[in-house]
């Protein structure tokens, strides 16, 4: 938080997207700060996911803009959106289970001159000495978070919580300028929590902006300098946790009664 | 030396034993089995018994090569066969590897072939449609449709039969390739015969032939005459079947030569001896017979079993002039006294032109309600020649 | 005009006949999740023992003999599955893997019905029918005895599946195995009776088709899968009425396709539809809920 | 002596060609996820440009004929083929590739193969329907004045060559970081896809690689029979291929040829010698066809890494050595032992 | 006389055990809760309970009915009903049909049974029609658990029932498990979250590296250093 941010460096405008007649995401329109944490929280069932989708480009809305560090990216492809700095998680993990867990880093690293065959074939040389150094880097961060261990397992032998683990390595090796979290301490234990919540500070503070969709409003409250209220699609507040417990509003979507079951879904 | 017998002479067999044409390899053994029974009874080749090995090409050209090896593990000194679908792909093999070929089948791209070791004993297919052409126009029918399958073999009669019908004065209503193994072939018949054409000429595999001799039973369009191709012609055989009530009145089935005569009849003599009398004589059977009957004329002719030598003789043995003569001892007797023979085989006249095809005549068989066929009409190779000679006048 | 009404009756005895197979083919995908492609190989099984019951060994009427081999088609599909697809299904998540197993039962069948049945061409043993016509349709008796019974085999599955507990055990298991499991389903015995279900249609289809193409040989129905996973994916694979409805367009579109296009292609107009519809609605014509 | 000599090296041909389409098919199958049931009509495709590349124009005569010929020699049409075959697998592959769910795709794939089949046999303007290709010329023959015998020894040579240049291939390939990326893309699409991997266009390479190896090995073995057609390349002949990969191993190069060696010994040429020399029956023949399928589920349940397996690269295959780094012990890590 | 009684449960996946000798016994009218790290075995428990895994030694008896052999479909008519943490739902199939699914393991009828449920769980009464995938996800979790009760089952296991739910959703499924074991089933929840178990459970086990490390009354467990049976890492599993 050293230099004031000026512009957002992600914002959605007025995303829209149904699956078979269901409306998941109606309106969502919220900025991403820079080089700050910004939490998505909201009831289940309101979107969070899918924006997050929307944003990365899994899904294509069905309107809708997205910007990310001010180019408009709506619409395009999700490895488009990805080479433009930023990096996601899966609420559910989704490992590349027949690699190893060094190779699951290794290949998210970026511009790799032997992701090219040209290069492969005539620069040899070249390709090997960045997959040593590559390889270098990644057991590095393996070690960071505690999975250097398990470097040579395939990736589908690891426990939930590593596999979460192993996703924010997966990311943090491409070094995007902004990160995307899904749930990364939800089924992970209290103490492990704590740990997540350390490295996720660290890469703040190491110049990265932050958007995580989170239930635990502890951990919300202790690590998150902004946060972001959707319910039924659509953009209910934002605003520092503390000023959200008074908001009524977001009091009564999240945090107090349920919603009705004919709320519109 | 006295007390031991010269080594027995291998002839090759390649025929699809497996694959949608196994039906093939029935008829292709049961030739050759007939073949080496008649010559060997006849005290064999220039004293040496002949033994016959058979190699699976599965009608695929692919497979065709290693079945050709496998065969010459054996050293044949000639081999019967394949089948038109593979014998493209083996045929730059004979010279080399010093083995002579006689084929059965009637792919027409080979009529004009140049290759020394290479022999045809059935007639082409394009002289078949030659002749059913032929045969129409001369009972008064002179619109008709074509319904034939995709496979080379009918497709081959296609061009033909379109130029001798146009030559003799008919008109082709439709032409429709047809696609085997559809459930039904209603919309493909009812375009044909949109224009009601008085005859029908058909060639495609048994199976789809059920389905569109049902289907155009169906549609009431069995009630013309249809001429299939050699494929039709056997007894009780499932063509028949399938074609319904008219069968006795409307299927003719073309058949190439003369299965009739003093070398039919040795041949008949000789597939009963080695099968038993009840056994089906299948299709090509006495095409395969003769190849072999032929080869071991040319060997006693040359007096060598090298087929470098005794090539040169297949086509003396067979063609005119000479005496005629119409089973192996009686030939190879004459052929002891130095007499110029000219074998009348069980096909017919086995007379080789000079691209090694044999010109025979075309019989055209009809059913009687047990399915069991008659000689309704023969047409003879000068009627054929006087037909192309007219296609060359008109185009 | 005239003509087309009898290429469009044509179409729904294909449509009849394709409506039974692809049904049996959605249903045990939607339970098991991978694609049969031995399916083929089970509807020529039902041709296969049909000739064999009336021709070869008791020589039974065509009728009875059609049930009974239906019914042994459904006990050679649970004893496949048993034996065979289960055991590999459950020890490889991969689909693509089962997938390739079927394969190989294909390949399989295949040769040993041609060691026992050779390749030729067989007839059933029933007496010729005679042609009727229907409106401006024509039709065989023997076809439409086929198509009444394909239309009351579709209303009976419908019922099944909406209104018997059967039905909703298959539609719970279809939908989340491991938890028809703990929710006291017998897992084991549904997919039992569902591949025997599969297996029946499976030989009723072929019978069926054997009937239509008025003989059989032991590829013919091998050979009409792909006409059948047409029709089973425009309905959106694992839909059972989906299946129904893709069986109506592909029988109608390839019938009457010839007067159109030359025949010799009118098996590819079905394919053809299938891989344009896929491009532009990848889920199918009606999309099912659950499994992606 | 030389009539067995002939027969082995047919054999040994038969075997190198079809390690040749095993490692294509591993390639775009086991290593990047695409269930490429069309990989015959690749093989096809190849053996039809390698044949008209070589080929002189043939104008259409009686149902006979090709709409073009080039006359190349044909140690050239090969490779030119099997780079034409490679674009055509990249079309195909970019048409299908961008939006189908991987079963349907398996589907589709089929389809395809089979109406391209269907046309091939049908369609007698391009390439004589099923007459097919004829006389395609012996690449070196006419040039070295060698009789057709002395040929198939010197072109097993060049065929073993090509597949020792092509397995070189495919080893580095499968090495580099862009094979990383085609097993990433293989265990997981979506993940590849938000790792900035642009899937669809490592899929479409893939295909066009595993197009270029099946075309190899198509174009060899229309050279070797002189000739091509619809009956050369059932679509499910493919099946063969996929068993000489699963019980070869899949992913392992090695094991390709294994597999293709293991298949056209015991379960192809084997049975077709030893039932026609010995049993007289095409019976045994047609069951060995059926124990392919056998073979595919034994191998698959006993033993589904395969004969050769793919091996995993290690830590110190990346860095050439022992890592140096020693895992710093977190104090906040470790499990705490009480009593 | 506990209602659920797991004598000495050893199991795993495959050849690798990954729980040893786990004792425990569940009562009725109680909530007994078991927490522990990511990877302890606490799923892998639950899933051997309910005959989803087989277990390698020990019994499960429950009303001193020994399920251990127990084919897994047979479970639930045996009084011991299971609701999976993730996919707990038939999706395609109606909130009703739903219901009728979990009445199936009883012959006779079940429809007064569901109209007492239905009127119980409100928010599920308004859906009734409505098909299960399009519920949002406290409401598909509700929907398990009230399939669950269809047969009034003498156990309920349930498998992290607020793992991603909204803290309103998260009071209200607890309150439930609060009623349901008022209502006489004896009830066993796995839980990540200590300090919610902590509150609403009468008895709490920890499983640290699968096994039973330590377990006493909410009061007992309160009182121990939880944090650090917790940091951790679970041991790798290395194949
Ligand atoms: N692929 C899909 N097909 C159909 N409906 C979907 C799909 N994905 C999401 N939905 C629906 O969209 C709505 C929003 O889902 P989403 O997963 O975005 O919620 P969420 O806010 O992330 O909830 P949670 O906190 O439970 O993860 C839900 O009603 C869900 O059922
Ligand atoms: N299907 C499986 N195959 C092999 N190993 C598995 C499987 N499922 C779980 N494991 C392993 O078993 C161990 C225990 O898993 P389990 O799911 O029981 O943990 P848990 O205590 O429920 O953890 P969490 O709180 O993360 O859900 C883990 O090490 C995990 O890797
Ligand atoms: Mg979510
Ligand atoms: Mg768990």
């Amino acid at each position: 938080m050293t230099t004031q941010p000026t512009t957002p460096i992600l914002s959605t405008r007025e995303l829209r997207k149904s699956f078979l007649g269901v409306t998941a995401v109606n309106g969502a329109t919220f900025d991403v700060p820079r080089n700050l944490i910004t939490a998505l929280i909201g009831p289940n069932g309101a979107g969070k996911t899918t924006v997050v989708s929307l944003i990365s480009g899994q899904i294509k809305a069905d309107s809708g803009q997205v910007t990310i560090d001010g180019a408009d990216v709506s619409g395009w492809p999700a490895h488009r959106i990805s080479q433009q700095g930023l990096m996601r998680t899966f609420q559910l993990s989704r490992e590349l289970g027949g690699m190893t867990v060094l190779e699951n880093l290794m290949v998210s690293a970026r511009r790799q001159t032997g992701e090219n065959l040209v290069n492969v074939f005539l620069r040899p040389g070249a390709v090997k000495k960045e997959e040593a150094a590559l390889a270098a880097r990644a057991l590095e961060i393996l070690n960071r978070y505690g999975l250097y261990h398990l470097r040579d397992s395939r990736a589908q032998a690891l426990s939930g919580g590593q596999k979460k683990l192993l996703e924010i390595s997966r990311a943090v090796i491409a070094d995007p300028k902004i990160l995307l979290l899904d749930e990364p301490m939800a089924g992970v234990n209290p103490a492990l929590i704590e740990k997540i919540g350390e490295y996720i500070i660290d890469l703040r503070d190491g110049g990265m902006s932050i958007l995580m969709i989170e239930h635990n409003l502890g951990i919300v409250e202790k690590i998150c300098d902004n946060v972001v209220v959707l319910a039924e699609g659509r953009t209910l507040a934002t605003g520092k946790m503390s000023e959200l417990r008074e908001n009524e509003d977001v009091v009564r979507a999240y945090l107090g009664e349920v919603i009705n079951a004919d709320n519109g879904r | 030396s006295a007390g031991t017998k010269p080594a027995p002479l291998v002839v090759g067999a390649m025929f699809p034993f497996t694959g949608a044409k196994a039906i093939l390899s029935t008829w292709g053994t049961h030739g050759v089995a007939a073949g080496v029974y008649a010559v060997n009874a006849a005290g064999g080749v220039l004293g040496h018994q002949l033994t016959y090995t058979y190699a699976d090409d599965a009608a695929d050209p692919a497979d065709a090569l290693p079945a050709f090896r496998q065969l010459m593990l054996h050293h044949p000194t000639f081999l019967v066969g394949p089948f038109s679908p593979t014998i493209e792909s083996v045929i730059n093999q004979f010279v080399p590897n010093n083995v002579v070929d006689f084929m059965v089948g009637g792919l027409s791209t080979l009529d004009n072939n140049t290759n020394p070791n290479w022999f045809r004993t059935s007639s082409s297919d394009s002289n078949e449609a030659t002749a059913m052409a032929y045969f129409a126009i001369s009972h008064g029918w002179k619109t008709a449709v074509m319904l034939f399958d995709n496979s080379a073999n009918s497709q081959g009669f296609v061009p033909p039969l379109m130029a001798a019908y146009k030559a003799l004065g008919g008109t082709i209503q439709s032409n429709q390739v047809i696609n085997p193994g559809a459930s039904s072939y209603t919309s493909t018949l009812t375009s044909a015969f949109q224009n009601n054409p008085a005859v029908v000429f058909d060639s495609m595999d048994s199976a789809t032939a059920a389905t569109l001799f049902h289907d155009a039973q169906q549609l009431g369009y069995m009630n013309r005459p249809w001429i299939g191709d050699d494929l039709q012609s056997s007894s009780q055989g499932p063509y028949a079947a399938a074609f319904g009530p008219t069968v006795t009145t409307n299927l003719y089935a073309a058949l190439p030569a003369t299965p009739s005569g003093a070398g039919y009849n040795t041949f008949l003599k000789d597939y009963a001896l080695r099968f038993g009398k009840k056994t089906t004589v299948w299709p090509t059977t006495y095409n395969e017979y003769d190849s072999i009957v032929i080869a071991s004329l040319a060997m006693t002719m040359a007096n060598s079993t090298n087929p470098k030598v005794w090539v040169k003789d297949v086509t003396k043995v067979s063609n005119p002039p000479g005496t005629a003569c119409t089973n192996y001892p009686q030939c190879v007797a004459l052929l002891k006294k130095h007499v110029k023979i000219n074998y009348q085989g069980a096909a017919g006249n086995d007379d080789f032109n000079k691209y090694h095809n044999v010109f025979s005549g075309f019989q055209f068989l009809g059913f009687n309600s047990a399915l069991n066929t008659h000689q309704v009409a023969f047409v003879t190779p000068a009627q054929l020649a006087a037909t192309v000679a007219k296609e060359s006048k008109k185009g | 005009m005239h003509l087309f009404w009898i290429d469009f009756g044509t179409g729904l005895a294909t449509a009849a006949v394709v409506a039974l197979a692809a049904t049996g083919l959605t249903l045990q995908f939607g339970i098991t999740n991978y694609i049969n492609f031995a399916y083929g190989d089970f509807m020529g099984l039902g041709a296969l023992l049909t000739f064999a019951l009336n021709n070869q060994a008791f020589h039974l009427n065509f009728w009875i003999a059609a049930p009974i081999a239906a019914i042994l088609v459904g006990v050679f599909a649970v004893i496949a599955n048993q034996l065979l697809l289960a055991p590999f299904a459950r020890r490889f998540s991969n689909p693509a893997l089962t997938m390739i197993v079927t394969f190989g039962l294909s390949l399989f069948m295949a040769n040993v019905a041609t060691v026992i049945w050779t390749g030729n061409t067989l007839f059933f043993r029933m007496p010729i029918s005679v042609d009727k016509k229907v409106g401006p349709f024509l039709w065989s008796p023997d076809v439409m005895i086929v198509m009444g019974f394909a239309v009351l085999v579709m209303v009976m599955i419908h019922l099944l599946l909406k209104t018997t507990r059967l039905g909703k055990m298959m539609r719970a298991l279809s939908d989340n195995t491991s938890l028809a499991l703990t929710s006291g389903i017998d897992v084991r015995q549904i997919t039992n009776v569902t591949w025997f279900m599969s297996g029946l249609l499976a030989g009723l289809g072929g019978i069926a088709l054997a009937v239509e193409e008025a003989n059989l040989t032991v590829t013919s129905a091998e050979s009409y899968l792909f006409v059948i996973f047409a029709a089973v994916i425009l309905g959106g694979i694992g839909s059972v009425y989906g299946a129904m409805l893709g069986a109506l367009a592909i029988g109608l579109l390839t019938e009457t396709a010839p007067l159109y296009i030359n025949a010799g292609y009118k098996l590819d107009v079905g394919f053809f539809i299938v891989i344009v519809l896929l491009l532009f609605r990848p889920q199918g014509l009606v999309p099912r809920l659950g499994r992606s | 002596m030389s009539a067995f000599f002939l027969f082995f090296m047919t054999m040994v041909f038969y075997v190198i060609v079809f390690w040749i389409a095993s490692l294509g098919l591993d390639l775009v199958w086991s290593r990047t996820g695409i269930p490429l049931f069309a990989y015959y009509l690749y093989v096809a495709v190849g053996a039809y440009l390698t044949g008209l590349f070589s080929l002189p124009h043939v104008p259409l005569q009686n149902g006979v004929g090709n709409l073009f010929g080039f006359n190349l020699p044909g140690l050239l049409a090969l490779p030119l083929a099997a780079v034409v075959t490679g674009l055509f697998a990249m079309f195909v592959g970019a048409v299908f590739m961008r939006r189908l769910r991987t079963d349907y795709l398996a589907v589709v794939m089929v389809a395809v193969a089979l109406v391209i089949w269907d046309f091939s046999q049908n369609d007698i303007t391009l390439v004589s329907g099923n007459t097919g290709l004829t006389n395609i010329p012996l690449p070196l023959a006419g040039v070295l004045h060698i009789n057709i015998n002395q040929w198939t020894y010197l072109y097993t040579g060049v065929a073993f060559v090509w597949a020792l240049a092509l397995w070189w291939i495919m080893k580095t390939v499968s090495n580099s970081p862009t094979g990383r990326v085609f097993r990433a893309i293989r265990d997981d699409s979506v993940v590849a896809a938000t790792i900035g991997k642009n899937v669809y266009r490592y899929q479409i390479l893939s295909m066009g690689i595993g197009g270029f190896y099946a075309a190899i090995a198509g174009g060899f073995l229309a050279q070797l029979a002189t000739s091509w057609n619809p009956s050369s390349w059932a679509p499910f002949e493919v099946f063969n291929v996929f068993t000489m990969v699963i019980v070869g191993g899949v992913g392992s190069n090695l094991g390709m040829l294994v597999g293709a060696a293991l298949l056209q010994v015991l379960f192809i040429q084997g049975p077709t010698y030893v039932a026609s020399n010995y049993l007289h029956s095409p019976t045994f023949e047609t069951l060995a066809a059926a124990a392919i399928g056998v073979l595919m589920w034994l191998s698959l349940w006993f033993r589904p890494q395969g004969a050769v397996p793919e091996r995993l690269k290690s830590t110190a295959w990346y860095l050439g050595r022992e890592p140096a780094l020693q895992e710093t012990i977190n104090p906040d890590l470790t499990v705490e032992e009480r009593a | 006389m506990p209602t659920m009684v797991a004598d000495n449960i050893s199991s795993g996946y495959g050849k690798n055990l990954i729980i040893r000798n786990i004792s425990l016994e569940v009562d009725a009218k109680k909530v007994t809760t078991i927490v522990g790290p990511n990877g302890a075995g606490k799923s892998t428990f639950a899933k051997t309970v309910v005959g989803l895994l087989k277990a390698q030694t020990g019994s499960i008896v429950v009303n001193g009915d020994d399920l251990t052999k127990v084919p897994a479909y047979k479970i639930p008519g045996r009084g011991l009903a299971y609701v999976p943490q993730v996919q707990n739902v038939f999706v395609s199939m109606t909130v009703q049909e739903n219901l009728e699914i979990g009445g199936f393991v009883t012959k006779g009828n079940t429809h007064d049974r569901m109209e007492e449920i239905l009127a119980t769980f409100k928010d599920l009464e308004k859906a009734r029609h409505k098909r299960a995938g399009f519920l949002s996800g406290g409401q598909q979790n509700m929907l398990a658990i009230a399939r669950a009760l269809m047969v009034n089952p003498s156990v309920i296991v349930l498998d992290e029932p607020t793992a991603g739910l909204s803290p309103a959703y998260t009071n209200v499924v607890w309150e439930e498990i609060g009623r349901i074991a008022e209502s006489g089933t004896a009830v066993l929840v796995v839980e990540q979250n200590v300090e919610r178990a902590i509150v609403h459970s009468d008895y709490v086990h920890v499983f640290v590296a699968g096994q039973n490390h330590v377990h006493g009354t909410k009061e007992e467990i309160a009182q121990l250093d939880l944090a650090s049976i917790f940091l951790g890492r679970s041991e790798a599993t290395k194949s």
